[in-house]
């Protein structure tokens, strides 16, 4: 096996891990809930996908401009009734932590099991760009490249927007200090709300994005929800580019592993991984301190 | 012109503030002196939206109602806080809190200019411009605290003891630079411990006692009167 | 007469910032140091690496005549250096008498139960908190919130003391009550290292001052002595009131 | 004797958790199917009270944790005191509730679970039943044919081999290494990967570098719809390419249609069958979805023996229906059924798409039985 | 140390209640009931140790299953070989062993990065168990055949409990609880108080750890059939956490606060609504969250408080 195969190997498996965890970091570092039900909101773009694709013919990708606005409407949404409430009693105090993983375990049930109810507890899958592309003599996956690229241009492109513009830094002031950032000004609930949709779109994007390419089923959520949370963390929380690498890393790891050692480990050598990084640094790969 | 009427703080049971009502004009220092607990800063939190007043309360600032405000509105009607234990954004740079202080409509188009003063002010900021606040010394965050303030462009600037934890010289040139502050024509309403250097650049003054005025008056007055000596300006002054 | 306390080059590097360079100062038993210098020069940094809240990078700290620098923040404590914070830190969430009572309970021969109960509200009342003693430490105000730290900095029954800004914010009533306090933890045998910025404080408590500016010591002696040195006045004091006002009206 | 008003039977299945997708494809749509079936024809016959007597449901769910399996399983005997119990999908979960099947004596009519243990099992679990095999007889006859093929000169002696690390994979795979080294293969990779491993490249890229001609994976659904993705991707096309579970899922059918042709996977069915259309068409009626075209025949034909047992006992009795199980004959969609030891060997054991059905095409010398198409056709 | 009378009364009052639950079985003639009552048991010694850890240190943990999965697995592998009470000691001393070490190397972590990495450290526990079995002793599964009665278990399981309860009271009113309450307050403070915090951490990490492991040991001999994702199911430290969690993890009885009510909720709720559980389920849980803000425990002691 050439090395080029791996590198590409690793590069679309790390996209993909890393384009999955994006929208929660931004839900987690800047509106601090910890959001259990995120997998739910990946799952069930991926049901809007299948459903549209094989019922109505559409194209993944049309349905792609419609599950972004609807993600983020859908989770702007679940910040504004449902977490509100929690944020205003808590005071976005470290009791909000303890409240937004309960209530967002609920989410995750009730909206588990309205998928349930309507798709079954079957896979789902189709058919989409599932074409080979070359590249210098290596192929992959058109889906899969794709994803790749999403995670590339939309990582690249909201660490730039995080960091380099003023909306970007009213983001993370949010984030840093919600008690102090209506003293310059900024409007929290709403930043952190849209923060919250936006991590909405992102995933309903991915969701959509995996659905081309991975069987899915109601139950799934979880896993992705796991799985991003590990890059998140190791990424550094709120850190779109930490999210980046740490899923691009956790990607070449496994690809690497299974060409050479063992596929057997994969996962065992990511997790060992995950666990080395944060024991070298405590707050992630680009992570500030812990809170 | 700040007009503030009747403001009360209530946290759960007690009640901390009583009906306080005070003024503070363009272009003139008023500073709050009183004991520790006596409602200072509560005082300058309700105004700045960082707590509820009790309904009743009036702070009127170029005819808008700050009390009628959400919090996040008062810094663009002019009124720029800052608070007790300073209130800065530990883990962003110093360069971003100051960008953050400019953030309020009003603030953008004179950013580049009221950014110089700030360094002007405090030159050690422009050197520190990429280092996380939180990283930063007692003394340092506390000009963060300041600079980010004056970003916003405040016709009144609340300042809940700024010159804690500064060194002699750095308190010097703070109240030298409210003094100038002053003179663009901003109203400073101050809370300070250190009553003899404030009360020397300040205009008027207020006592407040238990969470209710019990004096107010010109700086020189209070100055001399002697019950304000024994109280704030201590022993050690009167050499 | 050994030192009590002594620092021998000691420094401390944040990166490329040298926060502490080759700082070297003692303090005898039953001294009263002032520790000052501009902010940011690095005293906080100083003070934690004495508490062993910071790793030291170079230079060594001795206490009583053993090594310090190394050990634990937990070793120091027990081995009698009790610390407040530039920023106080209280444990919000338990009452003023449990905040004390945690003081009492982990030094050696640590007291727990009745006896901690008893001895945590007279170091309560010493402190001047004696009847809020059951209220949690969280809704005191800044300034009792010090209080409470120095009360809960004594029940460790420490030899050394250091105290960070501990008179900061205090009006001049509060202030005289506070050196008065302070005054008597000295008579009382305590050596005390404080850093401060208010001068009446200085002044009135501390026998002998060290001045550091940018991490480095700049003036070592009586009080007096040092605060007249024209280096610690240009870089700490400033120059005589009515120069700076002239000076500000100028500008 | 007074007639029962119903015949209660219960079970208590994964409807939510990593179990509810092979239960949902599998188990489910047969369970309620063979008792809306025969609630429409008015019941069980019950000869001894000498009328049909409904069928009537307790169901649970299970939630896919082998903690709940057994607590439900005790509560549908000891609380609800239903009369029969149907078990869980998956190999783990039935092994799970056998002892307390057993413990109540209750018939445990195993029709998802593979397992080499199963004649052990059978022996110390006198109320249990299996009816889909043990891994070796799928590895066998596999291997077997292979030998055939490899016999008749179309392919070499080179296996590559993955299995996913889980109780069917780990079962399949030792089977089949023991059964290639009895058989004279070679075994050129023989690799695991773990539970919700998300790319498959890696190891199809290996794989294909080895040059064996024969590719066999024991994977789960969605492991299985990701190999044959990226192999198509990458065009790898050995001329053997045996997938696992999943293979038979009406799903992979949608997804791969005509690119399917060729590729082979445990079970199959034998569509020239009258009853076997007639049970797809009926459970595509009930359901709305096909079958699976592995245990899915072989689930409603264990409900077929339980049904045919009662009504041969013609009352409730336990015992006796476990009797007969036993040892009875049975009419089923499989054609006639007959345990041995408590297990069922009839089965199909290899099956293979063509031309978009999956035949059973091993053992080849079964009735009904396909021709196998050797080499796979290129994908297309 | 002295104790008072309310004190005294209350451990009466424990002892007695535990007496009575242990001869319950004896007139109970439901299995399933039983059954039911060792879930109950089951969650309620997993969460209550869970909190004798979490609950004043603040940390919260996700690598409960680790623990009770390696408990599961020793029995799985010993308990043909070894007698009964060896299994359990065996398991225990695995369990200390396993969380010294992970106690040891999680020093430095804080808040959610303590979280998910005690989450990773389960799922890395369950590969590396699952690489073991498949690669070395070609079984993915193994078989528990043990001559361990509902019963046994049961008594096994309130024993566990009753244990654990009382240990968590005593360590309350030791130096330890105070430690353990200043370290969640402000670690900071802790150390500059005379506490160390990382004897007293990993201290009472192993503890809980311990009582998990055992735990799991105990629970092996219900399914006969054990694999990793049986024996690490992710799931199971998640529901502690959210009963712990949902009771109140501060209070000694929170955890059971949360643990007894939510098994009996599940329990209802998949028997009645086998097909609607989850919705119902996640409903009740905001519900709770909504209407209940510090957690079950509170109520009770708002309650008392007011009276
Ligand atoms: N969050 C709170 N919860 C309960 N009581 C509070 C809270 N904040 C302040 N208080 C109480 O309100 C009163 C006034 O407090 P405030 O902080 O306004 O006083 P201050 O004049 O600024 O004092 P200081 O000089 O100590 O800063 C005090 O008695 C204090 O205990
Ligand atoms: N964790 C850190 N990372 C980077 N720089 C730091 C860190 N802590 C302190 N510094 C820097 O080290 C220098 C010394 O800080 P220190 O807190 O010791 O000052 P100080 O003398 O106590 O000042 P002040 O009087 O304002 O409290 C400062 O310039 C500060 O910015
Ligand atoms: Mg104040
Ligand atoms: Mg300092």
């Amino acid at each position: 096996m050439n090395f080029l195969d791996v590198l590409l190997a690793g590069a679309t498996l790390g996209g993909l891990y890393g384009l999955v965890a994006m929208g929660l970091t931004l839900q987690y570092g800047v509106a601090r809930i910890m959001n259990l039900s995120y997998g739910e909101f990946l799952i069930a773009p991926a049901f809007l996908a299948y459903v549209l694709v094989t019922g109505l013919g559409w194209s993944p990708l049309a349905v792609l401009l419609l599950a972004l606005p609807l993600g983020f409407a859908v989770q702007w949404g679940v910040y504004q009734l449902l977490l509100t409430p929690l944020v205003r009693r808590t005071g976005a105090g470290p009791q909000l932590e303890v409240d937004s993983i309960l209530a967002t375990f609920g989410l995750l049930f009730v909206v588990q099991g309205v998928m349930l109810v309507i798709f079954g507890g079957n896979y789902h899958s189709y058919d989409y760009l599932s074409v080979p592309v070359n590249i210098l003599g290596s192929t992959v996956a058109a889906n899969r490249l794709l994803v790749l690229v999403a995670a590339l241009v939309l990582g690249v492109g909201l660490y730039l927007l995080m960091t380099r513009t003023r909306m970007g830094t009213v983001v993370r002031a949010v984030a840093v200090a919600p008690r102090f950032a209506p003293l310059v000004g900024i409007q929290v609930r709403q930043t952190a709300a849209l923060a919250f949709g936006l991590g909405g779109a992102l995933v309903a994007c991915s969701g959509v994005l995996v659905s081309m390419f991975l069987p899915f089923s109601a139950a799934m959520g979880t896993l992705f929800a796991m799985k991003a949370l590990i890059v998140v963390i190791m990424g550094g929380v709120g850190n779109l580019m930490g999210c980046l690498v740490a899923g691009l890393l956790l990607g070449f790891a496994e690809t690497l592993v299974a060409s050479f050692v063992d596929p057997g480990l994969t996962l065992a050598v990511n997790y060992a991984l995950f666990l080395v990084v944060l024991l070298v640094r405590p707050t992630g790969l680009f992570g500030r301190a812990a809170r | 012109m700040l007009e503030v009427r009747n403001v009360s703080v209530r946290y759960g049971q007690h009640e901390a503030l009583h009906g306080v009502s005070l003024d503070v004009a363009p272009g003139e220092i008023v500073v709050m002196l009183g004991a520790n607990g006596a409602g200072k800063s509560s005082f300058l939190k309700a105004l700045g939206g960082m707590v509820k007043a009790e309904p009743g309360a009036r702070a009127t600032l170029g005819g808008a109602d700050l009390m009628q405000l959400p919090a996040h509105r008062i810094v663009e009607a002019g009124l720029a806080l800052v608070p007790e234990g300073r209130g800065v954004f530990g883990d962003l740079t110093v360069r971003e809190n100051l960008q953050l202080g400019a953030h309020p409509a009003r603030a953008r188009a004179g950013e580049a200019q009221m950014r110089e003063r700030v360094f002007q002010l405090f030159p050690k900021l422009a050197q520190r411009l990429n280092q996380a606040v939180r990283t930063m010394s007692g003394g340092e965050q506390q000009m963060v605290a300041v600079g980010r303030a004056l970003m916003s462009q405040p016709e009144i600037l609340l300042l809940d003891e700024p010159s804690l934890g500064l060194s002699p010289l750095m308190c010097k040139e703070l109240f030298a630079a409210l003094a100038r502050i002053r003179s663009l024509g901003v109203g400073v309403l101050l809370v300070e411990q250190n009553a003899r250097q404030s009360l020397a650049i300040a205009d008027r003054g207020y006592l407040i006692e238990t969470g209710r005025l019990v004096g107010a008056g010109s700086a020189r007055d209070l100055q001399n009167d002697p019950a304000v000596r024994r109280a704030y300006l201590g022993a050690a002054a009167v050499h | 007469m050994s030192a009590l306390l002594e620092l021998k080059g000691v420094t401390r590097r944040f990166g490329g910032l040298v926060a502490v360079n080759g700082l070297s100062l003692s303090v005898q038993a039953g001294e009263v140091v002032g520790l000052l210098g501009p902010n940011g020069s690095g005293k906080t940094t100083a003070m934690n690496l004495v508490s062993g809240a910071l790793p030291c990078n170079g230079g060594e700290i001795v206490f009583d005549g053993r090594r310090i620098s190394g050990l634990a923040s937990h070793q120091i404590a027990r081995l009698g250096v009790a610390r407040t914070f530039q920023l106080v830190r209280v444990l919000g969430g338990m009452s003023c008498l449990e905040n004390v009572e945690a003081g009492l309970a982990f030094r050696p021969q640590g007291l727990h139960g009745r006896a901690a109960r008893e001895r945590a509200q007279q170091l309560l009342e010493r402190v001047g908190l004696g009847t809020q003693a059951v209220l949690p430490a969280g809704e005191l105000t800044y300034i009792d919130q010090k209080r409470l730290e120095l009360a809960r900095a004594l029940a460790l029954a420490p030899r050394l003391l250091l105290l960070d800004e501990w008179l900061a914010g205090l009006n001049p009533t509060e202030l005289q009550q506070g050196i008065a306090l302070i005054r008597s933890l000295s008579a009382d045998g305590l050596t005390l290292l404080l850093v401060e910025h208010v001068m009446d404080a200085v002044h009135a408590l501390c026998t002998r001052c060290v001045v550091m500016n940018a991490g480095t010591k700049i003036a070592d002696g009586p009080t007096r002595e040092v605060l007249s040195d024209p280096q610690v006045i240009r870089a700490y004091l400033g120059e005589d009131e009515n120069d700076a006002q002239a000076e500000a009206a100028h500008a | 004797q007074e007639a029962p008003k119903s015949v209660r039977i219960g079970w208590a299945i994964a409807k939510t958790g990593p179990n509810a997708g092979g239960t949902a494809t599998t188990v489910t749509p047969n369970y309620q199917m063979w008792v809306k079936e025969i609630n429409d024809a008015g019941g069980l016959m019950l000869k001894a009270h000498g009328k049909r007597v409904p069928i009537e449901v307790v169901e649970y769910d299970d939630r896919s944790s082998s903690e709940e399996a057994v607590r439900a399983t005790e509560r549908l005997i000891t609380q609800d005191k239903v009369d029969f119990v149907l078990p869980p999908w998956g190999t783990a979960n039935n092994l799970a509730v056998g002892p307390t099947y057993e413990k109540h004596k209750y018939p445990l009519l195993a029709a998802t679970s593979v397992t080499d243990k199963a004649p052990d099992l059978a022996k110390r679990w006198k109320h249990a039943f299996f009816f889909l095999g043990t891994g070796t007889q799928y590895a066998e006859a596999l291997v077997g044919y292979l030998e055939e093929a490899r016999k008749a000169g179309k392919i070499g002696d080179r296996i590559a081999m993955v299995n996913i690390a889980d109780g069917f994979g780990v079962e399949l795979s030792n089977a089949a290494r023991k059964a290639a080294a009895r058989h004279g293969f070679t075994l050129v990779y023989d690799k695991s990967y773990p539970i919700g491993t998300q790319d498959m490249t890696p190891i199809l890229n290996e794989v294909k570098g080895k040059g064996a001609d024969v590719f066999v994976a024991f994977s789960y659904p969605p492991d299985t719809v990701m190999i044959t993705d990226q192999a198509r991707v990458i065009g790898f096309n050995p001329k053997v390419m045996f997938t696992g579970v999943g293979t038979q899922f009406p799903m992979y059918k949608a997804k791969f249609g005509a690119a399917a042709e060729g590729i082979m996977g445990p079970g199959g069915v034998d569509f020239d069958s009258p009853a076997i259309k007639d049970y797809f068409a009926r459970h595509k009626a009930f359901s709305g979805q096909e079958p699976d075209r592995f245990a899915s025949t072989v689930q409603y034909a264990a409900l077929q023996v339980l049904q045919q047992s009662i009504e041969r006992v013609g009352k409730i009795d336990r015992e006796a229906v476990t009797q007969e199980i036993r040892s009875g004959s049975f009419d089923t969609i499989l054609g006639p059924l007959k345990l041995e030891n408590q297990l069922f060997n009839n089965l199909w054991w290899v099956g293979q798409w063509q031309s978009g059905e999956f035949y059973a095409v091993a053992p080849s010398n079964k009735k009904g039985a396909k021709p196998a198409v050797l080499p796979k056709p290129a994908w297309k | 140390m002295m104790m008072n009378r309310k004190e005294l009364f209350g451990w009466g009052l424990g002892a007695l209640v535990v007496a009575a639950l242990a001869v319950l079985p004896l007139w109970l003639q439901s299995d399933y009931v039983l059954s039911l009552l060792i879930s109950v048991l089951m969650y309620s010694v997993l969460a209550t140790a869970w909190a004798l850890f979490s609950g004043p240190t603040r940390y919260v943990s996700l690598a409960t299953v680790a623990f009770f999965g390696l408990g599961a697995y020793t029995t799985a592998v010993l308990s043909e070989s070894l007698p009964w009470p060896a299994v359990l000691g065996v398991a225990l001393v695995l369990g200390a062993v396993l969380a010294l070490l992970v106690g040891l190397a999680t020093l430095r972590l804080s808040g959610v990065y303590f979280v998910i990495f005690s989450f990773g450290l389960a799922e890395l526990t369950k590969q590396l168990v699952t690489w073991w079995e498949v690669n070395i002793t070609k079984e993915i599964g193994r078989y528990v055949f043990v001559e361990i009665t509902q019963q046994h278990i049961y008594w096994q399981l309130l024993a566990l409990l009753a244990l654990v309860l009382g240990l968590r009271a005593l360590i309350n009113r030791t130096r330890l609880g105070l430690a353990l309450r200043v370290i969640g307050e402000d670690e900071t403070v802790a150390v500059h108080v005379g506490i160390n915090t990382t004897r007293a951490k990993v201290l009472l990490f192993a503890l809980s750890a311990v009582f998990m492991t055992v735990t799991g040991a105990v629970m092996a001999p219900r399914w006969t059939y054990i694999d990793p994702s049986i024996a690490f199911a992710p799931v199971i430290s998640f529901q502690t956490l959210i009963m712990a969690l949902l009771g109140g993890a501060g209070a000694l009885f929170g955890p059971l606060l949360g643990a007894v009510p939510l098994v009996l909720l599940f329990e209802y709720l998949s028997a009645h609504f086998p097909n609607h559980f989850s919705i119902l389920l996640g409903l009740v849980f905001m519900v709770i969250v909504y209407l209940v803000p510090r957690g079950l425990a509170s109520l009770v002691q708002r309650r008392r408080s007011t009276r």
